[in-house]
């Protein structure tokens, strides 16, 4: 079998996203593609729609910092033990982005109810939350099959594309994210995955039964780019851990634009090296 | 009389008392108390409680991504979690979005509402767990409801708040007279100090009693098996949180 | 780690199973319990409601020949290759049992609903079929985000059980199910899988990274019985193939009552002998 | 002149030249014809086409079980599948359910609907196929409808059937006319005897031209590496369907 043409550089992953692109991305403990995002925030991408799946931190709030955001879908943006997003914080202060909240388990019914092809997914809980005032988007249906049972009803989330780093993929470009389903939902939920791997390998893992059962076909992968470290300084599940003192730093400096900027320029460098 | 502790091992202790009996457990992000409480009781629990720690490897079983814990609390097959709320009211609302100026432009933006706003729906028994006992955070009434502690009747609502445990003390939520009763004022402090605190009206006994202190046996099991379990997802928590 | 209580003798695993219950069985390329089948209609069971996920042959035919079922809900009874199912159609024709038409998404996405805890599932297609006209237990809804687009509805499906045969098993009680993902949505759809496996294992495959992601977490599994060849005559995939011969022998044999009861007895034979 | 070729080769050429251009096939059970129809297609389009038989274990490359397929289609990702009837109208509605009788007690009853009620709906090109041309299968109006041809408008219908392949000719059909058109007569048959057997009105033009026989090239694919290829899903139909 020869290398699928899905499997491209870092540079060329981040060109197939377009400015006003809608893009979902996973939780802290999945897999962050913060290589691809930093290559995001090289090529001067604007005007995203990101969808958190469900809730997100240091990848938001680099591109919302960096002005690439207009829209933010979430059900939480966060530093975690770190404390709150300081530019997600500012911009929402500002006014300078729009956020959709949301609830979790409404991000990932949303993401399914695309997956399968339909137009809405219904979700008990939400009524009466302020949540479901301020959002027009959302409904509020009949259940059918029981008399004055109302429910919530969302409409599809179809992302142009889910952005995430996963552990490897091989050069038919299927892609391995383990027990990391939400990965899974999200490719097959958006248009295309874009995904960063810590390594290619070779053969195909669908043929292999150990590792199938965890495998994300390449018919959902419009492209995956080889990362190393990839998601640092955010951590990778069974890899490496999260960047402590650049964390802390983070937290801390992001608090004002001049800050924010200087810790950019840090987290730019090593690829502006490579790219030299 | 009585073993020197941490306000912290009070606070799991407490917490372990209220999750007895408990089939499955699962603690969110940024939840060490409670997942140290989840742990003991697992511990003592002869096997019949399940413990799912959001962001453990080790402590969760889960293998169809991040929708599962939703999933099995839809279906009944959760059956306590924690919730807390920059802002908690009288009628256990909870806030997790922002205060001050119009939503959404906050003067304070928090992080957001999470799974609150179905999790508060569906978890038979929520426990609203913060440790700021203020009247910042316990006010009148939340600037926004991430999750309304109660809903209309016809609302499908098989779970809600049961109790709520502060650095000061526990109370118990009455979904029915929408009010919350003091059940115990933590050792080292008072019911004025309670009320003074507290910015909105709640039931309470002639006597209140003082919450219990955890005796020596829970301590030696906090400070031995649970210690370095609760380490794996918090480290920094687990250096701080206990005594001896 | 000690074993589960949950692992249990196929007998015991049988007698799980009270007269009338709901169970839902896979297709016959996903891992047929037919060792515990025998097993349940030994004993004698009653009034079944099964339900194909999404169709069925053998096994279903087994148990309707034997009186045990009430409602067969299903997207497809067939022998494959084979021909027809001769006990369904026969008990069809004959009035003897109520069936539920369905097709296979709608199994699916029904037993989905039951997965997230919602009331119903919505489906596109099956509009102005006769499946429609026959399902007065399914609705047809408006999708409250676009203006005359109508949409089916379809309840929840909760089988008490859900019944099929894996690879493996941990001493935990976790079983492995490798890509047939179904039988994962089977058992979170049920209120417990009841599970045959090839083999029990030591250890627990969630601590296991290549195996997690195919592993069933024992929360949803009431009993697991260890059964050799738990599928035959069925194949069971990656291990043994069907029995040919059989096949041939039963869809000729059970068009009458009498070859049927033969064939049944063929297949007891060995169960028999092993329970004396 | 031209190489001599079974009539299964004749129908596996027919069935590929639909499919020409697709990108995503895929074929449901008991469909030996269209599955090599299939896999004759992928092995001409030089990597574009993807080929997905069920029941196979190398033609599948589906990892999120047996819904997967029907995802797919609805998300638009599956371009053309087969179906067939025991039943088929003018109008194109296939009823796979049973007939004689009054359902669900008919006299003949078949398996049933499987996805047919689904994918007849979402997937652009479903070609109907059955071998068997009588007037027992090609009915003036079948008794059940599975699913039907063609739906109301304001109905969600992005698929629906495109054409129709017999052992005896090849079919169109037009959505908006609801009607078959005779497209060709396969070669050793003649307009009379698909007349004389189909129950149903259709189109013809004034010539009907004949099916194009299997070409030498075409005949050493399937026989070379196409053969092989089917025979991991369906081996008695390798042993007979080709001739050499």
């Amino acid at each position: 079998m020869s290398m699928s043409p899905t499997i491209m550089s870092l540079d060329a992953l981040a060109a197939l996203v377009p400015d006003g692109a809608k893009i979902a991305v996973p939780t802290d403990y999945s897999g962050i593609a913060m290589a691809a995002t930093l290559a995001l925030i090289r090529r001067g991408v604007r005007n995203l729609h990101l969808v958190s799946v469900p809730a997100t931190g240091l990848q938001a709030d680099l591109l919302i910092g960096a002005g690439c955001v207009a829209v933010m879908e979430t059900a939480g943006v966060t530093l975690g033990e770190y404390g709150g997003a300081p530019r997600f914080n500012e911009a929402l202060r500002k006014g300078q982005i729009k956020v959709l909240d949301a609830t979790c388990p409404a991000i990932h019914a949303a993401l399914q109810a695309s997956e399968k092809g339909v137009p809405f997914a219904t979700l008990r809980g939400i009524l009466g939350s302020d949540l479901l005032l301020n959002r027009p988007d959302w409904a509020v249906i009949d259940n059918p099959f029981q008399q004055g049972d109302k429910i919530v009803a969302l409409p599809a989330i179809r992302p142009d594309f889910a952005l995430f780093h996963a552990p490897m993929a091989d050069e038919a470009g299927n892609v391995w994210i383990g027990h990391r389903r939400e990965q899974m939902t999200m490719a097959h939920a958006s248009k295309a995955a874009i995904v960063t791997v810590e390594e290619l390998r070779p053969g195909n893992f669908l043929d292999d039964p150990l590792l199938a059962p965890g495998t994300i076909p390449s018919i959902y992968v419009g492209g995956v780019a080889e990362a190393r470290r990839g998601a640092a300084p955010i951590a990778m599940w069974g890899r490496y851990p999260i960047d402590d003192a650049f964390m802390r730093g983070y937290a801390e400096a992001a608090r004002t634009e001049a800050g924010f900027s200087r810790m950019l320029d840090l987290l730019m460098e090593p690829q502006k090296a490579a790219a030299e | 009389m009585g073993a020197e502790y941490t306000k912290k091992e009070l606070l799991i202790t407490v917490v372990a008392r209220l999750l007895q009996g408990c089939g499955h457990i699962a603690c969110g992000a940024s939840s060490p108390i409670p997942g140290a409480a989840a742990l003991l009781t697992r511990a003592r629990s002869n096997g019949r409680t399940r413990v799912t720690v959001l962001g453990s490897e080790k402590n969760n079983f889960f293998t169809n991504g991040g929708v599962e814990l939703f999933d099995i609390a839809g279906e009944g097959r959760l059956d306590a979690f924690f919730l807390g709320g920059g802002q908690i009211d009288g009628f256990a609302n909870i806030n997790l979005v922002g205060t001050g100026g119009t939503y959404p432009n906050n003067d304070v933006r928090w992080p957001g509402s999470f799974g609150s706003a179905y999790l508060y729906f569906v978890v038979p028994k929520v426990i609203l767990f913060r440790e700021e006992h203020t009247r910042r955070v316990f006010v009148p009434k939340v600037d926004f409801v991430s999750a309304p502690g109660v809903s209309e009747p016809g609302v499908y609502r098989p779970g809600g708040p049961k109790h709520l445990v502060t650095n000061l003390a526990l109370f118990d939520f009455d979904p029915k007279r929408i009010r919350f009763t003091l059940v115990s004022v933590h050792p080292g402090h008072t019911v004025e100090e309670v009320l003074d605190n507290t910015g909105f009206d709640f039931d309470r006994p002639a006597m209140v009693p003082v919450t219990p202190a955890p005796d020596a046996q829970t301590l030696a099991e906090l400070r031995g098996s649970i210690r370095p379990e609760i380490a794996e997802t918090y480290p920094r928590f687990a250096e701080t949180a206990f005594a001896a």
